[in-house]
């Protein structure tokens, strides 16, 4: 019973994604959009704006460096909560 | 200024305390929880000022690091930010007071990760709230999920499972949340929600922003509990530590509920998913089915924390409910509701908490003389519970007057009916529990109150809930200026 | 008309709120809270009796607190009408404390002060609706009754009480619904929900089948009033000790019940409307089959209180019956009924109390000979009883005599049986009791006396009052004329 | 027609493809590992997805050089950066909570834990 209702689930939700398959850009298109508009610009103008010619730390520190801090309180988050889950001292 | 700076100062905030928790704990532990909530309340603090500044000068809009958007990653903060994170910053400090002695009780001797991970959840919450770039929104949403699951597993050996099936269900939410977000970026080439909803109406009709749609609508129910996805709730809320089921079922789900929202009215346009595509009416039949169902099963229940996570979901659907119809009336019910529930439900929670703490007790046909035992905690129980029937004046019925008025301006009879008939449903279940709690015991039984810290929280909440039902106009002027706003 | 500000109405509901906090302040002590509730009582009255000049001089008094909803203001406003049912309130709350302490400490009842500070709620929020000046105000008012009344229904505690107390709750909670769903469609399709004396519905475009919902919809949320197919709540509530049967289930909630449908067939509905639907022909052979019905119930009925609840909701249809009639002297007997019912059903219920201390009898059939030992009481009962009757000199008979002729006047003749069998019915079930009290032989020697004094002397004074508004009916009626020039132009 | 949409997005076939048996693996199994397994393979496939849109045909490396080059997007590294540490944590997060549901019930099978918990 379980095991054809999570079979019809995966299907169903396979269906939706085949769905907007062929909407997508394709592979490799150099006009999509997610290609155009704010990457292009920091492809262009991450060198002067930051001094560092890998665009993906440019990008990663700079332009959207709150989310690498995000991204340490997420690691922290995990660290606190496995240190929490499975340390002696605290069980 | 550093009031120009508040609405990331909000979340700065909260992260720097948690970095600095461990720190405090290895000195002295039991500071780790008067810190808890000294961040909290600063970041309180910091909502109403901004709630404050958006009512005085309008929104807010913040680029961090300075990079103009949609190069950088933006904070915007408009009524509906600001008035959610009022909501879930006031809850969080008030329950962090009362989950000194709660928590203490439940879950002794971990205070220092316990309340690093508290901290962690109100600014992943709060992030959510705060932020105007939709990535920005996801990683912040696994701060406060990771959060969560750690803290829903502190309540022993059932929290464990139940923890772990919320992970589950959190990943393939949140998962779901950032493939939306990626299609949504393959289409525009852009994060920051303004930026896409300007983009966004060239591309109407498109198989991939209805993909979109579905993944966030999916995605953000599941982390809402909107019947059916609310399978993970109960759970949850039951086995958690009374603390935790109280914050998260005032603020986890209701940061869920906004961020929906915010999606679909601010970066997706209404008029798309109401009339383009059906969206809105497929969420708030749901919900009808929700509210009634959700109700139903909490008549169900006996153990007291079981019925009330149960009788979230029936709530949760009313706030679906209001969204869906997406009139003004009933849209103003739906985000009001949002405060309404937060106050009664954290309330109530923290009374079964409280109740717990004092006698174990979980069974509710086992309350027995809990009236005089307890007198001041079943009180706020009362009015938490009246204020979820409906009753005036308590702000659960201003909600319910809004969201009553809407479906009978929308001309949704059956929604009518459902949000009437529920207020009835939500009297049995609660009703038992008075009966139990206030009557029928006639020897005296020594009055044996919560201890002050968690009593004062409680009584806090429940003279809101009144105070705030005498003046429902003012959350609904603020909430009524953000829907003409949005609304056609 | 002449409006004047006043915070009048406004302390009249809170005198009785403060009342009820410090009831359960001192709870503790038993002297002060009693005399607390006293006090309270006769403040509240003293309130509410200074208003009678104002109105009387065909001003009407407002009170305008703050919106609770955008454009949904709690508001108070004192017409003739609402200072009427005020009055009888507040001014029966001051006999019924007193009754009240006897009762409770005779019977050494527990959780007295749960009870006292109900008490007060409900007495503030009778008041509330009495003086409500839109129907927001009223419904807020309305489910505070309902919730604050429920521990005194259940106060025995027992399972039967508890399962009273379900029903209760049911009827009274589903009424709140359809009356909160009445006020909400209200309020979308006319933008106010103020009471206004040519009603706000006229004239608005509302579709007539929406009407006619809106109007059973209302009804039934009015089921405090205990129409007959929604009045099963009321016997069932008899479980409750006496003072609060007296009071409430004679007169506070179901006059509430009464009042809510006077005000909606009157103020919202207004005369046109009903006459132009034919809702009103509709509604007054409706609860002439309630008046008839409930009285045939009444002589089933062995247990004397249960008795005295069939009664009471058949002589509550009758002020339905004579408001609906929509002449002048219908709506005065209507209205004029609100009064004089409450003094005398209240009489037969403290009669019925004071036995219940006295003796511990509650059924009929074991009251043989009972006035021998208890002739005071007896005495007022009898006056209770032949007023409900109709007969002259007591007050029952003005306010059917009015009806009397409201029938005449619209030309239904029916009705006019109506009345006349009905109150050969009430005959029929209250001469039994009287005709056993005085005249049958006592089964067996008995003992018992008067009850204390605490109880028997509101009762021979709420007895001795129905009399004289039956010897002298002109004070309440010049207030109950003023009610009904301002409806009707005429008297 | 249908070729050409697959030979032209054959990256989205597949990462929908492992999205569905992550999907199966996370609902499906009774293990909890194997859930896990799932959950992993599942939030793998949208960084697939995401890395894959980044793509431009003869992009090199969003290094920059001294010559004009075309370079591929950025962005989606930079974002899936940040979500495979998100999901990397929460793979932590649960196995940590899989080690402490084996410590309480003695077994990772979910049908035994449920009865074990009744």
């Amino acid at each position: 019973m379980r095991r054809y209702l999570a079979i019809l689930s995966c299907a169903l939700f396979f269906a939706i994604l085949a769905y907007g398959v062929p909407d997508l850009p394709d592979l490799g298109d150099p006009d999509a959009p997610a290609n155009k508009h704010v990457a292009q610009r920091y492809i262009e103008g991450s060198y002067t704006e930051s001094g560092v010619p890998n665009i993906v730390t440019a990008v990663l520190a700079n332009y959207r460096g709150y989310d690498t801090l995000g991204e340490t309180a997420v690691i922290f988050t995990a660290g606190i909560t496995v240190m929490l889950l499975i340390r002696r001292k605290w069980n | 200024m550093i009031t120009d700076h508040l609405s990331v100062l909000i979340i700065a905030v909260g992260l720097l305390g948690a970095f600095f928790t461990p720190i405090i704990g290895l000195i002295r532990k039991e500071m780790c929880s008067l810190w808890a909530s000294f961040i909290i309340l600063l970041q309180f603090l910091i909502s109403i000022f901004l709630l404050y500044q958006v009512i005085i000068a309008g929104n807010i809009s913040y680029w961090l690091g300075g990079w103009e958007p949609p190069w950088g990653i933006e904070y915007a903060v408009d009524l509906l930010n600001a008035f959610v994170l009022v909501i879930v910053a006031g809850i969080c400090f008030s329950v962090s007071i009362y989950g000194r002695k709660s928590l203490g009780f439940e879950v002794p001797d971990k205070e220092l990760p316990l309340y690093t991970l508290y901290i962690l959840l109100t600014t992943g919450m709060l992030g959510i709230v705060v932020t105007g770039d939709i990535f920005n929104l996801y990683v912040f949403l696994e701060i406060g999920s990771l959060a969560a699951y750690a803290l829903i597993a502190m309540g022993g050996r059932h929290s464990l499972t139940a923890s772990f099936n919320y992970m589950i269900m959190g990943t393939v939410s949140a998962s779901f949340i950032l493939l939306g977000i990626g299609y949504l970026y393959v289409m525009t080439g852009t994060l920051n929600m303004a930026d896409i909803s300007a983009l966004l109406p060239s591309l109407y009709g498109r198989p991939v922003i209805l993909v979109a749609i579905a993944l966030l609508v999916v995605g953000l129910s599941i982390k809402t509990a909107l019947f059916p996805l609310h399978t993970w709730l109960p759970d949850a809320y039951t086995h958690a530590p009374s603390a935790v089921s109280a914050v998260l079922s005032g603020t986890f789900t209701k940061v869920g509920i906004y961020a929906l929202i915010r999606v679909m009215f601010t970066v997706i346009s209404p008029s798309y998913v109401i009339e383009t595509v059906p969206v809105m009416s497929i969420l708030s039949w749901v919900a009808a089915i929700g509210i009634l169902a959700g109700s139903l099963l909490a008549i169900a229940q006996y153990d007291i924390k079981r019925m009330l996570a149960y009788s979230s979901v029936s709530q949760i659907g009313y706030i679906f409910l209001g969204i869906g119809m997406a009139n003004k009336l009933a849209m103003t019910g739906g985000i009001l509701h949002i405060l309404s529930h937060s106050l009664m439900k954290v309330g109530l929670f923290m009374v079964a908490g409280a109740i717990i703490y004092r006698t174990g007790i979980r069974n509710i046909y086992q309350l027995k003389g809990m009236g005089k035992k307890m007198p001041y905690t079943m009180a706020a129980f009362v009015i938490g519970a009246l204020s979820m029937i409906g009753i005036p004046p308590t702000i659960g019925f201003a909600s319910k007057f809004y969201l009553a008025w809407g479906a009978l301006g929308a001309g949704e009879w059956v929604f009518v009916v459902v949000i009437l008939l529920s207020s009835l449903l939500t009297a049995v279940y609660f009703w038992r529990i008075f009966e139990n709690a206030f009557f029928g015991v006639h020897e005296d039984i020594k009055k044996d109150e919560a201890p002050i810290s968690m009593l004062l929280p409680i009584l806090a909440f429940a003279v809101i809930t009144v105070l705030l039902g005498l003046l429902a106009s003012l959350p609904i002027g603020i909430i009524e200026q953000w829907v003409t706003g949005v609304l056609p | 008309m002449e409006t004047v500000t006043s915070f009048g109405p406004g302390l009249a509901v809170l005198v009785s709120l403060i009342g009820a906090a410090m009831i359960l302040i001192f709870g503790r002590y038993p002297n002060i809270r009693e005399s607390i509730s006293i006090i309270a009582g006769i403040i509240k009255f003293g309130i509410v009796a200074s208003m009678i000049p104002a109105v009387m001089d065909g001003k009407i008094i407002e009170l305008k607190l703050w919106e609770v909803l955008p454009n949904l203001p709690i508001m108070f406003r004192v017409d003739a009408f609402g200072l009427l049912f005020g009055l009888i309130a507040s001014f029966l709350w001051i006999f019924t404390t007193f009754y009240s302490i006897g009762y409770m400490r005779t019977l050494k009842e527990h959780a007295q002060t749960r009870f006292f500070f109900c008490f007060a709620m409900a007495l503030s929020s009778a008041i509330g609706i009495a003086f409500s000046a839109n129907l927001f105000t009223l419904f807020i008012f309305y489910e505070i009754l309902t919730v604050s009344t429920y521990p005194l229904v259940i106060h025995i505690e027992t399972r039967d009480a508890m399962s009273a107390g379900r029903k209760y709750l049911l009827y009274l909670l589903t009424a709140g619904i359809f009356l909160l769903f009445s006020i909400i469609a209200v309020y979308h399709y006319t933008g106010t929900t103020d009471f206004a004396p040519g009603g706000i519905l006229a004239g608005k475009g509302i579709p007539v089948n929406m009407l006619y919902l809106l109007f059973i919809t209302f009804m039934i949320g009015s089921a405090k009033a205990a129409f007959m197919p929604l009045h099963s709540w009321l016997p069932s509530a008899m479980i409750a000790p006496t003072p609060v049967s007296a009071l409430l289930h004679a007169v506070a909630v179901v006059k509430v019940g009464v009042f809510t449908a006077t005000r909606i067939i009157l103020y919202i509905f207004g005369i046109d409307l009903m006459k132009e639907t034919g809702l009103a022909l509709a509604m007054a052979y409706f609860v002439a089959f309630t008046i008839i019905v409930a009285s045939l119930f009444a002589l089933t009925h062995d247990n004397l209180k249960k008795r005295l609840a069939y009664s009471t909701i058949s002589q509550l249809s009758y002020v339905i019956l004579g408001v609906v009639m929509l002449t002048p002297a219908g709506i005065t007997g209507g209205m004029l009924h609100i009064l004089n019912h409450a003094f005398m059903k209240i009489t037969l219920f403290f009669c019925a109390g004071a036995i219940i201390v006295a003796s511990g009898k509650e059924k009929i059939s074991e009251m043989n000979g009972i006035a021998r030992q208890m002739p005071l009481t007896m005495i007022a009962f009898t006056l209770g009883a032949i007023g409900m009757a109709g007969t002259p000199p007591m007050a029952g008979f003005i306010s059917k005599w009015y009806m009397l002729i409201g029938s005449v006047e619209i030309e239904q003749i029916p009705l006019l049986f109506v009345l006349l069998v009905s109150t050969l019915l009430n005959v029929a079930y209250f001469a039994p009791i009287i005709i056993n009290a005085f005249f049958k032989e006592p089964d067996k020697e008995l003992s018992y006396k008067e009850a204390p004094l605490f109880m028997l002397i509101p009762l021979i004074l709420t007895g001795i009052i129905s009399l004289v508004l039956g010897i002298w009916p002109d004070e309440p009626l010049a207030i109950v004329r003023i009610a009904v020039q301002s409806l009707t132009g005429g008297t | 027609m249908v070729l050409d949409i697959i030979f032209a997005k054959y990256n989205y076939i597949i990462y929908i493809t492992l999205m569905t048996i992550g999907f199966y693996g996370m609902i499906g199994k009774r293990n909890l590992i194997k859930k896990l397994i799932g959950m992993s393979i599942f939030q793998y496939s949208i960084f697939l997805f995401y890395v894959s849109a980044a793509d431009v045909s003869g992009g090199t490396a969003p290094i920059l050089l001294k010559e004009p080059a075309v370079y591929v997007n950025p962005l989606p590294h930079v974002l899936i950066l940040t979500a495979i540490v998100v999901a990397v944590s929460t793979l932590a997060v649960g196995l940590s909570l899989v080690i402490r549901i084996y410590k309480e019930f003695g077994t990772l099978d979910e049908d035994k834990i449920i009865e074990l918990s009744r």
